[in-house]
This record gives structure tokens, sequence and C-alpha cells, in this order.
């Protein structure tokens, strides 16, 4: 698909997308490029990906599975001469294409960052068992224990080591005003929502 | 001339009397020198040492002074007498820290001492201290040509000086290029947003200004003269002539930009699609509202085509129109683009460049840009079409060199920017081609002529041509990076877009320092002297025209155009237009040229004066003639770092290696010198010649030498003409020694004890 | 020292380099009384250590040559050296200036024979080559340093090898007694042409230039290329004095960079360019140079030296900022690591020599200047609210040398012009 | 003398059982030797960490956050909130500039907390421990407890992303951070001079990604051999757990033999405090750091 080079996409990054009021201002020196550790792994480098949403090329830039590529170490971020962003504008392109489901299919850090965020809004704190374990089976059940035996001696260790507790499956830590955080992330979704006019799920 | 007295100091310090026998030299400067006086002293730069001299003067007639101490780089203040014709025998840099140490050498060694005191004893007899021009011309009016932004600044930073001032602008109105834009690009901090152009502030002050006077509709129909006393001939609208005596020039007479419509691979020429000055009408016309094409529409998407036409293929260009680069136009366009947003956010407004260029505070203008929301996109342009029919939008393809993909954008307006084309007048290489012609008879030639003079921007009457000469793509600009008011004609300045391409910021600028040059001019010239790089030299030259053979040499190359002809076809020379450099001096086949303290005489008397042995000594000598500016200071730096070379060589400075006459060289060689080396500047295009033609010329002249040594039944080898630059220190030291070699090789000159 | 007579027709001009010394001429040689002050011991500022100047690769001591010429010329130009302004109070046409005036610890009985410089031992710091280099303690700035006067290093004075200087002098040069100094003088106007100074490459952390010995910046390669400088004028890279051939050049080390200096220095571009001519002139077809750029700013016609550059099948140019050096511990190659951006290559080149073309700030940042001074987000003096006082050349905006000597013609009209209204109201 | 007090934000990965829970032992015991008094904020929730944003977007990701900056300024008021956790402390710290940048922003969140109850002044400081033993406590105040230097111990310093990177510790370099080799320093070990102090070991993506970020975690791992280094020392739980937990499987994929240990500075100040294994919480090591269970068992 050719570019339009029209501002529309632009437009809609800027208003649904964190941070996404600074994409206009990147000079294209590519200095996120060369400072990603996963660099050679990203279809298309932040710089790139910047120029794509200008040219309004917004398919390509939301099934992109590059931004999930992002491993948070800010490299980019302390680097960039124009001091933009652009760890949180991956992020915020990457929960964006995710809220709208363009988002890769079956990306494997989109799916556990899901399992993630509902393992720890469940109790209010992260249930490290639960979450290898959803890992682990989120391709099924036949690949999890595949999953879960090539761990073992890694599980195993962690327990004698005393750092993973397989108490965890019962309960494990957890807030005790979970209703609370249940509501308070119900709302905080709903008002971001409203704000970038998106229906709820 | 009454009661001359001559005297010669011989400073012992810093090593001298040490490494030289003082009292021989003494005896040199009495015996030989014919000195009336001669002393010598330990210390002579002290204030004790300068007294000596000081009292000699006053209290015992002493009027010329020969002074063999260090180079005539060193102690020049303390070693300047203003009404006393001064002489420098280089015994320090020259000949002590150059010579090797060890007592083989002391006898080469103090011989090259008493030549450099016989060469100074020479000089000085023929050298009078110059008093400067006696005619000294009288106006320090200013005459500022153009009444655009860089004329107007002119004319206001020369008259608030204290000058008057005289404006001459083609048109009814002040105000030129810039009166036909909506803003300029911001000046100051925060550099964010694009500011008013002043331009009727500035055009008020000018009219109203008590010291500067207006002429608009008029245009030069001849300037004649020199500084300090043009007298410009100005046509009126009326037909009228007025005539104006003026000091001093300045020329601002702005630019054109490209013609669009050549562009035609851009879309010029398509209704549609404009240039930056096409831009600037549709923005007033849409006075802060939606800006409209010229068809009424209003335009939703706008593109920005950078380089259009320029940096030969470098750019959007397609190597056929422009080569350079105008500065400008990235700035520009980022204001024009702020002009769509700051009427109306929405519209798609996008910038396709190779290389912004947007320096210094520029930066900060283009964030602000792109905080506005202009895209700025790296593309190559290939082509524009469409926008013929006033409905039908512009498609722009060009390939986003970021995506690395062909692309097509449509845009409902495009805008090219263009270059800055000169408006500097005549190019002389043309003009003496085209006279030349005429003389034969040629007609069209005869015609063109006449356009020419259309042309022209000042109409000189100068031998050389009606205008200044261009230095690159029509720019009346200066080649010097130190001087870059430097323009071929003493007392003509070019500023703003005229000399170079740029922004308005810096052609006010240019203007304010181009006036400060014109200021400069005035006050030199009604002073009796010269200007840069001699700057303050009363000296001026002098023909003895019944020696004359009207061969016209100095005429024709006089880097300067200050010499023309009289109604006898006699050099007639103007001295205010003359920058001292003798390039007419060397010219002279018949050596009727010289100046008061500079002549064939002081450097030929100074090569005569040097002692040289007959050929069985094995003591070859070597004439080196060295440019003052670069070649001397060189040698002389070779003796600061303590290098060593041939002592065998005497070494003579020159204002120019374009003064040097050739009567200097057969003269050396006839007397027995065994070799000659001229060192000059750099020539060529990249030229280093503080006086543009110098060390060409003297290329030239050397390579006609040949037949002359010829008949003297000398080798070629025996003259050799260098390129020699200010940090050749090292490389000099070694070429002398090479060509000492070389000479032993060659054995000594069959001239010897013919002289 | 006894203060030079300065009255408010005077213009004291701040800074002895291009710009300061072609103010300071301008106005003299329009026979105005002109006092011109330079911190260090000569003038000739950062042009002197320069090698060759774009685009015509000639060189800056040529002009200068001319400058010094024109100065020890003209009776209406003094020049103060070793010596700062520390105060100015007062306004338009009438201010007071307080001068705080180093010791040289040598008078002007001297002669630079250069006996002192024989006699001591001592080594310290080349400024010169802004400390590539070691110099004697007694020294003579640099071949063509004006005035042409030894300076004894502070170090030392009070010292043995002090005393070695003094006795060694036989013209009583050499006064190790002399003691800092602050005069007062009246003046009529203020140019302040104080220059600029290469950013400090050591905040440029992913470059590594605190790190890495072969990771140098563009004024230390304009020493290593010239005769007078540390090596000769050979391309010796620092950390085993290999030869440099494959050389590469970071555009934009510290400019167009808000973590660093906001503003684009201008120069930097072109000197680039220039230097590559430097590898070429070195090892011709065997030298190789590589341009690491974001836009490549040859502004007018220097377009024609990029164009010819771009020729050059020696130079090749990366559009691209370079994210970090590493380097390689074997052979102590610097390697870049970054982005082509034009059409998105991915790299990790090893080069001989890394040069970062450092960017300009101006010498007055951190400085306090007189309250009036008005400058913009980086420092460059934009001129006084009072309008008596003017920045020139590279002090009031990042300039190339040509630019520089312009901008300073104009300032020094532009005191001219505060002068005559003094001197006009005077009269009336 | 009397303690300082901070509002204590431990985190999910430092609580009892999890997998950094032998770092939050020895930072007990640090602390204990250093008068510095950690009062846990009750009832405090994840931070969202950094792969949070996937599925939580921004505000609800900021509100977490927030939950536990408004309980510090509840039950704690005038404490510094301090964090040991990188992540914790720069989701915290992004949080409270976020917040203070945008009023609309702060609005939104109080709207959100009102459902847990809860209002926001943000009014409350973020530190990391790090600063905390820097700034407040001081090189000299850290090294005077020491009893038994770690003499002879070569250390590869591993600062990792999340300490030094958006916000760092003041004065550090992005780049090339010394603190780290300070501490070693301090407690009388070397440090060892590396290229991989700052490099990412992968981070969240360890699970998705385990290839990348594994190939990442060997360029550390190595690098710290070929230096000489004994043992690796890192203020990062994410760091620790992947550079430590992941050995065994590139040995395994790759055929190397890596086995060095990886420690939390705090286990080598508890050991040169005189602390034993447990309470530097070496019995925690899945590659166990016997160098330095050897001086702590020294008497």
């Amino acid at each position: 698909m050719t570019a339009t080079y029209k501002n529309d996409f632009l437009k809609e990054v800027e208003a649904n997308v964190e941070d996404g009021q600074w994409v206009k201002m990147c000079m294209q020196c590519g200095v996120c490029a060369g400072s990603c550790p996963l660099g050679p792994h990203w279809q298309h480098s932040p710089q790139k990906i910047f120029m794509m949403i200008r040219a309004g090329k917004r398919e390509e830039v939301l099934t992109s599975d590059s931004m999930w590529m992002c491993t948070s170490c800010y490299n980019c971020i302390v680097r960039c001469p124009r001091k933009l962003p652009i760890t949180h504008i991956m992020h915020g392109l990457a929960n964006y294409a995710h809220r709208l489901g363009l988002a890769p299919k079956g990306q494997p850090t989109r799916e556990i960052a899901k399992l993630f965020w509902d393992n720890i809004v469940k109790t209010g704190r992260v249930n490290e068992l639960k979450f290898s374990l959803a890992m682990y089976f989120k391709d099924g059940f036949g690949q999890g224990v595949k999953n879960a035996m090539a761990m073992q001696g890694i599980g195993l260790g962690l327990m004698k080591a005393k750092r993973l507790n397989p108490m965890e499956m019962l309960g494990g830590h957890t807030c005790k005003d979970k209703g609370g955080i249940h509501k308070m992330i119900a709302k905080a979704r709903e008002i971001e929502d409203r704000r970038k006019g998106l229906s709820g799920h | 001339m009454a009661d001359i007295k001559y005297a010669a100091y011989i400073c012992s310090g810093c090593g001298i009397g040490d490494k030289l026998d003082v009292d021989a030299l003494e005896k040199v400067a009495t015996k030989e020198g014919k000195m009336a006086v001669v002393k010598s002293h330990p210390f002579l730069c002290s204030t004790e040492g300068v007294d000596l001299i000081k009292n000699d003067i006053a209290n015992d007639g002493v009027t010329h002074v020969m002074i063999a101490a260090c180079s005539r780089r060193a102690k020049a203040e303390a070693f300047t007498f203003p009404d006393n014709a001064v002489s420098r025998a280089n015994l320090r840099e020259g000949v002590i820290w150059v010579v090797a140490e060890g007592s083989e050498h002391d006898e080469v060694r103090q011989e090259m001492a008493e030549d450099y005191i016989r060469m100074g004893c020479a000089e000085i007899k023929k050298m009078t201290q110059p008093a400067g021009n006696p005619n000294k011309a009288q106006s320090k009016r200013i005459m500022v040509v153009g009444g655009g932004m860089s004329g107007m600044t002119a004319a206001l930073a020369a008259a608030d000086a204290g000058y008057e001032v005289v404006l001459i602008e083609k048109t009814a109105k002040l105000g030129g290029f810039a009166s036909n834009l909506l803003k300029r690009v911001p000046f100051n901090a925060p550099y964010a947003e694009a500011q008013p152009t002043g331009v009727e502030e500035l055009a008020s002050k000018v009219s109203g200004h008590a010291k500067i006077k207006v002429h608009l509709n008029s245009t030069l129909s001849e300037t004649a003269g020199a500084p300090g006393r043009f007298i410009a001939k100005i046509a009126q609208e009326s037909g009228a002539i007025a005539e104006e005596t003026v000091g001093a020039i300045v020329q601002a007479t702005g630019f054109t930009p490209y013609d669009i419509n050549k562009l035609t691979e851009l879309g010029g020429g398509q209704a549609n699609v404009v240039d930056q000055a096409g831009l600037e009408a549709l923005a007033k016309a849409a006075n802060s509202g939606a800006i409209k094409r010229a068809d009424g529409k209003e335009v939703k998407s706008v593109v920005f085509v950078q380089c259009a036409g320029q940096r030969g293929s470098g750019g959007n260009g397609n190597g056929q129109h422009l080569e350079y680069c105008s500065g400008h136009c990235c700035a520009t366009s980022i204001k024009q683009a702020t002009y769509f947003k700051d009427a109306n956010p929405d519209v798609d407004t996008i910038v396709m460049y190779l290389d912004l260029r947007v320096p210094g505070m520029g930066e900060d203008f283009y964030r602000s840009a792109q905080e506005k929301g202009v895209i700025f996109t790296k593309a190559k342009v290939n082509g524009v079409s469409g926008g013929l029919s006033g409905e039908m939008s512009c498609k722009v393809n060009f390939k986003d060199l970021i995506l690395d993909e062909e692309a097509t954008v449509d845009a409902d307006l495009v805008v090219l920017a263009t270059g800055q084309v000169a408006n500097a007048g005549v190019n002389l290489d043309e003009w003496t081609a085209t006279v030349t012609a005429a003389e034969s008879g040629d007609a069209a030639a005869v015609q063109r002529k006449s356009e020419l003079q259309k042309i022209s921007v000042l109409n000189l009457n100068y031998r050389q041509g009606p205008d200044v000469p261009q230095f690159k793509y029509g720019f009346a600009d200066s080649h010097f990076i130190c001087f870059p008011y430097e323009t071929r004609r003493t007392g003509i300045y070019a500023a703003g877009p005229a000399r170079r391409p740029m922004d308005m910021f810096q052609a006010m600028e240019d203007a304010t320092g181009a006036a400060m040059k014109a200021i400069q001019a005035v006050e030199n010239a009604t002073h009796g002297r010269a200007a840069h790089p001699r700057a303050w030299d009363l000296s001026f030259p002098k023909a003895r025209l019944e020696g004359c053979t009207q061969c016209k040499r100095c005429t024709v190359e006089c880097p300067f155009g200050a010499i023309d002809e009289d109604e006898r076809r006699f050099p007639l020379f103007n001295e205010e237009r003359c920058r001292r450099c003798g390039t007419c001096m060397g010219a002279c086949p018949v050596r009727v040229i010289s100046f008061e303290n500079y002549s064939c005489d002081t450097v030929g008397m100074q090569i005569k004066a040097v002692n040289v042995p007959d050929e069985f000594e094995e003591k070859p000598r070597v004439l080196i003639l060295a440019c003052e500016n670069d070649a001397y200071p060189a040698l002389d730096m070779a003796g600061i770092q303590r290098l060593t070379y041939s002592a065998f060589v005497r070494a003579i400075p020159v204002r120019c290696l374009g003064s040097a006459n050739t009567i200097w060289i057969t003269d050396a060689l006839n007397q027995g010198y065994d070799g000659v080396m001229m060192m000059g500047c750099k020539k060529g295009d990249d030229y280093q010649c503080h006086f543009v033609k110098g060390s060409e010329m003297a290329y030239y002249r050397m390579s006609k030498i040949d037949d002359t040594l010829k008949q003297l039944g000398l080798e070629p080898e025996r003259v050799q003409t260098h390129e020699v630059a200010i940090t050749d220190n090292a490389r000099v030291a070694r070429m002398i020694d090479e060509y000492v070699a070389q000479l032993t090789e060659l054995g000594p000159s069959p001239m010897k004890g013919f002289g | 020292m006894t203060a030079p007579i300065a009255t408010n027709q005077t213009i004291l001009v701040v800074g002895g380099g291009i710009s300061g010394m072609t103010a300071a001429l301008e106005a003299a040689e329009c026979g105005k009384q002109v006092l011109l002050v330079e911190k260090t011991p000569t003038l000739g500022g950062r042009t002197a250590q320069l090698y060759r100047y774009f685009p015509k690769m000639c060189h800056p001591t040529c002009g200068m040559e001319i400058n010094l010429k024109r100065i020890r010329g003209n009776p209406n130009l003094r020049t103060m050296t070793m010596t700062q302004v520390v105060a100015v109070s007062g306004s338009r046409g009438d201010y007071k200036v307080t001068l705080k005036v180093s010791p040289r610890y040598v008078n002007e009985n001297c002669t630079a024979c250069g006996k002192c410089g024989e006699a001591v031992s001592a080594e310290v710091a080349d400024a010169y080559n802004y400390g590539l280099s070691k110099v004697r303690a007694a020294y003579l700035p640099h071949v063509m340093a004006y005035p042409q006067r030894y300076v004894i290093d502070a170090s030392i004075v009070g010292t043995p090898e002090g005393e070695k200087a003094k006795a060694a002098c036989p013209v009583n040069a050499v006064d190790l007694d002399m003691k800092e100094e602050t005069i007062e003088i009246n003046v009529g106007a203020v140019v302040w042409a104080t220059g600029w100074r290469p950013f400090d490459a050591n905040k440029i952390q992913p470059y590594g230039y605190d790190r890495i010995a072969n990771v140098i910046t563009s004024v230390e390669f304009e020493r290593l290329a010239d005769p007078h400088g540390p090596t000769g004028g050979k391309l010796l890279r620092p950390s085993d004095g290999n030869p440099a051939k494959n050389v590469a050049f970071i555009q934009c080390a510290g400019s167009r960079d808000e973590n660093y200096l906001r503003h684009c220095s201008r120069i930097c571009c072109m000197a680039s360019l220039k230097q590559t001519q430097y590898v070429r002139e070195a090892w011709g077809d065997a030298g190789k140079s590589t341009i690491y750029y974001i836009d490549i700013r040859a502004i007018d016609r220097f377009e024609d030296f990029y164009a010819n550059v771009w020729k050059d099948s020696t130079v090749s140019f990366v559009k691209s900022k370079v994210a970090r050096i590493a380097e390689n511990e074997a052979n102590g190659n610097p390697v870049l690591h970054g982005v082509d951006t034009e059409g998105y290559h991915r790299y990790a080149t090893e080069h001989d020599l890394v040069v970062l073309a450092v960017g300009m700030e101006p010498e007055v940042t951190g400085v306090k200047l007189p309250a009036d001074i008005v400058m913009d987000s980086s420092n460059f003096i934009e001129g006084s609210k009072d309008g008596g006082m003017f920045g020139a050349g590279a002090a009031s905006s990042p300039l190339d040398v040509n630019r520089a000597v312009q901008s300073a013609t104009a300032a020094s009209l532009k005191a001219i012009q505060v002068i005559h209204k003094n001197a006009s109201t005077e009269a009336a | 003398m009397s303690k300082k007090q901070y509002a204590f934000y431990p985190g999910c990965s430092s609580q009892k059982g999890a997998s950094a829970s032998n770092f939050l032992t020895s930072i007990g015991v640090m602390c204990e030797k250093l008068d510095i008094q950690l009062n846990e904020i009750p009832d405090w929730n994840c931070c969202g960490a950094s792969i949070g944003y996937g599925e939580g977007g921004e505000l609800p990701r900021l509100v977490l956050s927030a939950r536990n900056l408004a309980l510090a300024e509840r039950e704690l008021p005038g404490q510094e909130m301090v964090s040991v956790c990188p992540a914790c402390w720069l989701s915290s710290r992004e949080t409270v500039d976020r917040l203070h940048e945008s009023e609309s922003l702060l609005a939104e969140t109080n709207e959100a907390l009102k459902e847990a109850g809860l209002t926001l002044k943000n009014e409350v400081k973020q530190r990391h421990m790090v600063e905390v033993l820097i700034e407040d406590i001081g090189w000299e105040g850290m090294k005077k407890p020491v009893v038994k230097p770690l003499e002879g111990l070569k250390f590869a310093g591993y600062v990792g992303c999340q300490t030094n990177r958006p916000f760092g510790i003041a004065g550090e370099s992005f780049e090339n951070p010394q603190y780290l080799d300070k501490m070693v320093e301090m407690v009388g070990a070397e440090p060892v001079k590396y290229d991989q102090k700052v490099t990412c070991c992968g981070g969240a993506l360890a699970f998705s990604e385990p290839d990348k970020s594994q190939a990442q975690i060997r360029q550390i791992v190595e690098s710290a051999y070929d230096h000489g280094a004994d043992m690796i020392v890192t203020p990062c739980q994410l760091c620790q757990a992947n550079v430590e937990i992941y050995q065994s499987e590139i040995n395994k994929k790759k055929g190397t033999k890596f086995n060095m240990p990886v420690v939390y500075y705090s286990q080598l100040m508890t050991v040169a405090y005189g602390g034993d294994a447990k309470q530097a919480g070496l019995d925690g090591q899945l590659i166990r750091a016997e160098q330095l269970e050897k001086i702590a068992s020294k008497k």
C-alpha cells in the first residue's frame, strides 16, 4: 500500500497514543534505532515508525510486531536529541494496536503482557507461580507441559532457593482491598476509553 | 633633496654578537655601505637603544636609518620612525638562527651577514620616506546603490556614524524584495515565530534621515573617478541626469529569484506551482485568513520542494540549473509552512528536503514548525505534474529516502524553493571579450556591448570594465576568507545577496559591514593612504611618462583597475584606487614605475650590492625574491624554529611577486648569481595572493624568461618559481638546500666574472 | 603597569581572535581609538589553532600575518594580552570597565631570543595543541605569537626552574615578582568578541571520549594535521601512534541535541568535509573517511566543496546519528554502532580513529557578563539593552571565519556610531 | 542515634517466597546496620512493571502506582518513599512526574482512586534504595560498619537498565555509571572493568522472547568471565533473576559452561558488615556464591 502523506493517522496517534503528540518532533537522526538492544529484531525502527505514521501508514504500523520488541531499557529515551519519550510512545502504540485488535495474533509479548496484567489485577500483586504456569500453558495444554518440563530444573531450583513457593497455588500474596483495586482499575479504564473514544471490552 | 644623512645601527644582542664579527660588519657598513654614522648596540630594541637612534635623528641630522638586527617582522613598533626612511638587515632570523652551528660555518655565516649589511645600505640609499598622495581626494559621502533591506541598512548605518549618504533606487519606492514578504524569519530568541519584516519602519527612517539623500526611479549612467572623488551620473525617470560627488560606494543591488518557468520538471509554469515569492503574495492576499490559490480554491494541502533547481544535482535539481545553495530557503519554507498552520492547523503541510539547512538558532525555528504539525520528509522529488487547470490538484512524485520507496502525494499547491540570482551587473570576462571583438569591428559584439552597458549597475568608466569583478556564479564576492569585503575595486563594496546568497539577517549585518568598509575607504582616500591589505601605506606609484612606451601592460595587469589611459594614451594612475602592490612596476618593461620606498632600484641595488664570489670559491650565490606576506614569514619562522638552510642564499622580501621586474632576474644572472628562487603565493582558482594576480603574473613572466636565459647561455634551472605557503617553514628550508645542491651539481654560472 | 589612556571616545574590544582583531582594526583604521584586550598571552584565538580553512584549504596564519602587520602599524590601536574584563558599569557611551591583568612574568624587554626556554627543563601542557603535547614552562605560545614575547608558566614561579629562566635572560625581561593587577578604564562602547570553545566531549557519554583513546575531537584533529602540531602534521592515532587511515567523522557531536547544545553549530559539517581532505592529503587513495550525519549543512557556495568531496572515492556518507561507540579491546579500534536511516540499515563499523565534530559554545558560557547583556538560549550575545555593547563573531552566533569577520566588521561600525553620538553631543 | 525512617515499597518480587525474597532478607540486615528503618506501606500493590502497558494502557497503569503513593501519603505522612526494585521505583517516579506535569491526568487519577477510597495530593518524594545509601548515608557511612572486607574477590558490577535509565542515580552517566564499582571497592573487593555494565538483559521479554534475551544475557556473562570476574553484582531483581536463572538454559543450548553467581549489592554489604550467609540471603542463590559464603562463615 502506498503512503497517503496526509495527517489523519498522525492526528489519530496524537489523540489516542500515550505521548503520541511527540511523534511529529522526530528529526530522523536514527539514534533510537541504533540504541535498541533488540534492534536487529525490529522490522521497523522507532524513528522509521515515526516516519511511517507521518506518511499515514496506519495498517503497517498498527499490525507491526516491532513495538512489541521493546525491553523498556530506556536507551532511546536518554539518547534522543529531541528528548522524545520513545519508550512510552512504543508502549502506547503497542497498547493502542492491542486495544484495536490489530496487533499481531499470538505475538508472545502481547499475550504475556495480557496474562501478567490479569494476574496482577486479580489480587493486586504478582503471583509468580500462577503467572509462570499461565505462560507455559498459554499455547494449550500439550505445549504447556513441554514448556513446564523444559523449565522444570529452574522451577525446582527456585523452590529449593525458596524463591518460588508452591503454596502460591492456593491464594498466595494478595492485597486486602482487592475490591477497591478492581473498581479503581475499571474506572481508570473507563475514563481512558472515554477519552480515546474506544468502547471498553 | 636637502642634506641626506645615512646611518647604520647594528644590534649585537640575541646572540648576534656571539655568532658574528660585529666590528667587521661595522666596517662593511662604513666602507662599502658608505654610511655616515655607524653604531652598534648590545640591545638595540631597548628604550636606550631606540633613544640612541632618535637622538641621532634629532640632533645629528640623520635622515635615513639602516637597522641591522632582527627581522622586519620583529620589534616593528620599536623601530618605527615616522619621518625617516628605514631599511632592515635581517641578521637574526635571516642569518644566525638559520645558518648551521659550528665554527666550520663561521666564514659563510659572516659573509651572509655582511651581504645583508651591504643590501640594507644599498636599499636605504634608494628609499625616501613617503609623504602620502599630495592631491588628496575630498568627498566623504557614501553612495549606496539599491534601496532594499541591505541598501537601506547600509545607508542608515553610515548616516548614524555621521557620514552623508546618497541612496540610489531604481524603482519608485524603498523596500526592495522584502516589501513583498508577509513576514520574515525570526532574528532573535526564542526563534519560534515569524516576525514582521520591519521594512516600512526602515524605509521611513531612511527617507526621514537628515544625512540621507534618496534618488528614486534612478540608475547610474556613469560612475567616474576614484575613492574620495567618484562622480556619479544619475539617470532619473524624467530623463534628466543628476550628478553627485561621493567618496565610496556600497553596491546592494540584491537578487532575482531563479526563473521558476525554467523548472518545468518540477511543474514550474503550471498554475498551482509557485515559488517562494509567489507564496508570499498568496499569503499576503489571505491577510491571516485561509490561504487561497490563484483560482480562489482554499489550500488544504501544500508541499514545499526544497533546493528546487539548486545544488546542481545534489538537491532537488537535475544539474541544469543553479550549482549552489541559496542558504535562506530552508528557513524561508519553514516560515511559509507556518503561514498555513497558523491560519488552519488542519492543512496538510509537507516540506520535502534533502538536507534541512537551518544553522545556528534556526534549529529552534525548525522545532517550532514541527510543533505546529509541519511534516518534514527527506525526499528526492522526481517530478511535479498536474495543477494546470484551476481545479486540478498537483501530483508530487518523489522518493521517500527514509522509507526507501517511491511515492506520490496530491497537493492543492506546490511551492518550489528556488534560488537567488545575484544582481551584480556585467561579467567582466564577457565584457573584455566583447569589447575586444567590437574593436575589431564585429557587429554582433558592438550590439552586445551596448546591451551589457544597459545591464551594468555602476557603469564605471574604468578601463577594465563597468562593474566590479564577479567571483563565482555571478556574485560580486571576495575571494578571501579573512577579508570578506575585498572586492577588486577599491572603495566599492558589495553587500547582501549581490555579494553572496544570504538571508535577511545576514544581509543586514553584511550591509553594516560594507558601510564600515566604505567609511574606511573615504577616510583613507582623504588622507592619501592606501586601503587594505597595505592599509595606511603612504607610498603610491609614480611613472616617468617620458620613458613610457605605451605598451599598456600596467593598465591591463593592475588587479584593481586603478590605471586608466589619458587622452594621449599614457597610463593614468588613480592613486586612490591603488593598493600599492607594485604589479604595474613588475609589469613595466622600461621600468618607469616606482614607489618612493619601493622601486626597481631599491631591490636592484640590493642585488648588485651582494658580493658574488668567483667560480673557484665554490660558493654559489642564490637570490631569493620572497612575497613579504607568506614566503618571507615562512623563512622567518624557519629561523624562529631554528631550522637551518644554506648560507649561500640572499633573501629579499617583495610586496608581491607580481611586483618583481624581470630586470632583477637578468641583473642577478649577469652578475654571476648561480640561481634565482622566486617564492610567491598559491595561484589558480584557490589563489592565495592578496593582490589577486601577483603570483600568477610572476609565473607568466618567468615562463617567458627562458629565451633570455638561452641568450645568456644559461640552463633554465637557474631560475625557479615556487608556491610557498606561510606554514611552509620546514619545506622552504628543505627547498633551499635541495636547490643549492642541484646548483652545485650544475656547476657555477658561466656568467661569473662577466658581471 | 600604567592604565592605558581611554575615554568615552575609546572603543573596547574584548577578545583577540580573528573577530576581535577585525573589529579593532576596522575601527582603528577609521581613525578611532581602540583598546583590544585578550585573555591569553597572544592574539590569534582559535583560528591560529586551525591547520587549513574551508573551502579554499588555505592557511589561517596567512590572514593573521596581514592583520598583525595592520596592528603593528596602527597607532590608534593598543593591545593588552593576559587581560580579562571582570566588571562593566555605566551605560551606552560611558562605561566604566574593570580589567584584570594576569602576570606574564616577562616584560617588554623580551626579544624572544629563547634563552629562558633553553634554560628550564620543566614542562607544561601545550595549550596551543589542546594539551596533546607538552611545552617548556618558559615558552613562546606559538611561532606567530603576538606580542612576540615569551611567557613564564606560573607553575615554575617561586621554584628553582623559575630562577633558571630569570638567570638565563640576557635583557632582564624575566620578572618573577609580577603580580596580578586590576585596572579601571572608561570607554564609550564595548565589542564582545569573546569567541567560542569546543563543547566538552566528555559529556557525550555514548561516544566514550573519556574512555576510548582513539576517539578525539575535531579541534584536536586540526592539531594532528598541522605541521606545527604534536605529530608534526602526521595523522597518527593516540593509542599506539599507528597511522589513522580509516577515519570516522561524527557530526552533531553535542550540537542539535537538547541533552547538550540546542543549536546547530553551523561550521562542523564543512569542518569535517575539510578534514576528510586531510586524510586524503596524508594517505591518498589508501585513506578512507566516513561521515556520519543528520543533515549536511554546506551552505551557499560551500555546496561546491561538498559536491567535490562527495565525488571523492575515499569519502563515504552515512545518514545516521551514531548511537554509541564501543572499543575493540584487541586493537584499540573504536566500533561505531548505529543505523543508516536511509532505508534502515544497521551497522557496527570499526575505524582506526573517530573524530567528533564537536559543537561551538560561547566562551562566555558560565562567565558573569554585565546584567545589561542580552543573550539567546545558548548564551550567544545578541547585544545590550542600552545599545552600547555588541556581540561580534562567534560570540554572537556559531559562525565560520568569513561570517565572523563580516559580523565583527558590522559590530565595529555599531561601536563607532556610539562614539560618534558622544562626539556630536559633546560638540553641541 | 535515631534511625532514618522511610515509607517502604518492597514490590512483588521481594515478597516472602518470591523470586527476590533473598534480596529483601539482605536489605533488612543491611538497613539494620545502617540505622535505616523501613516502614512497609500497608496493603501496597504491584506497580504494573514494565510490561503492564500491553494490556493496562496509560491511566490504569498510572493509577496502580498512584494507589501506593496515596497510601504512603495517608499512612506514613511526611516519609519519603523508598523502593529496592528498579521497576517499582521507575513506575512510581514516572507517575509522580506525569501527574505533576498534567493537572487533568491527576484529576482523572483521583477520580479512579476514589473508587478505592483514596485521594492523591502527589507530595511524596520517590527514592531508590541506592539513592538513600549514597545521598543520605554517604560513602563514609556505608564504609563504617565494614568488619569483613571482601578481599580478593572480583566483581563485575552489572547496573543494567532501569536503575540507570531514564532517571538514573544523580550525577551518574547513563553509559558508564560508577556507583556500583565504588560500592564494590567500599566493601574491600575489586571491581573489574568490562563493557556490559549497562547492557539490557532482555527484561520482561525473558519470558516472551527467550532466545533474544538469552543472547543478551550470554554477552553479559561472557564479558564478565573474559574480564576475570568471580561474580556479578547488581541492584536489580529482574537483572539478577534473568542473568542467574538462564545460565543453565544457555549452557544447554550453546554448550557454554556458565556458572557465575549473581548477587545483590546488599548481599555484599551484609557479608562485609559481618552478617552470616543466611542473613545475606545467600541460601537464595541458584548458583551458589561460595566465596562469599566462605567469608560470611569466617568468625
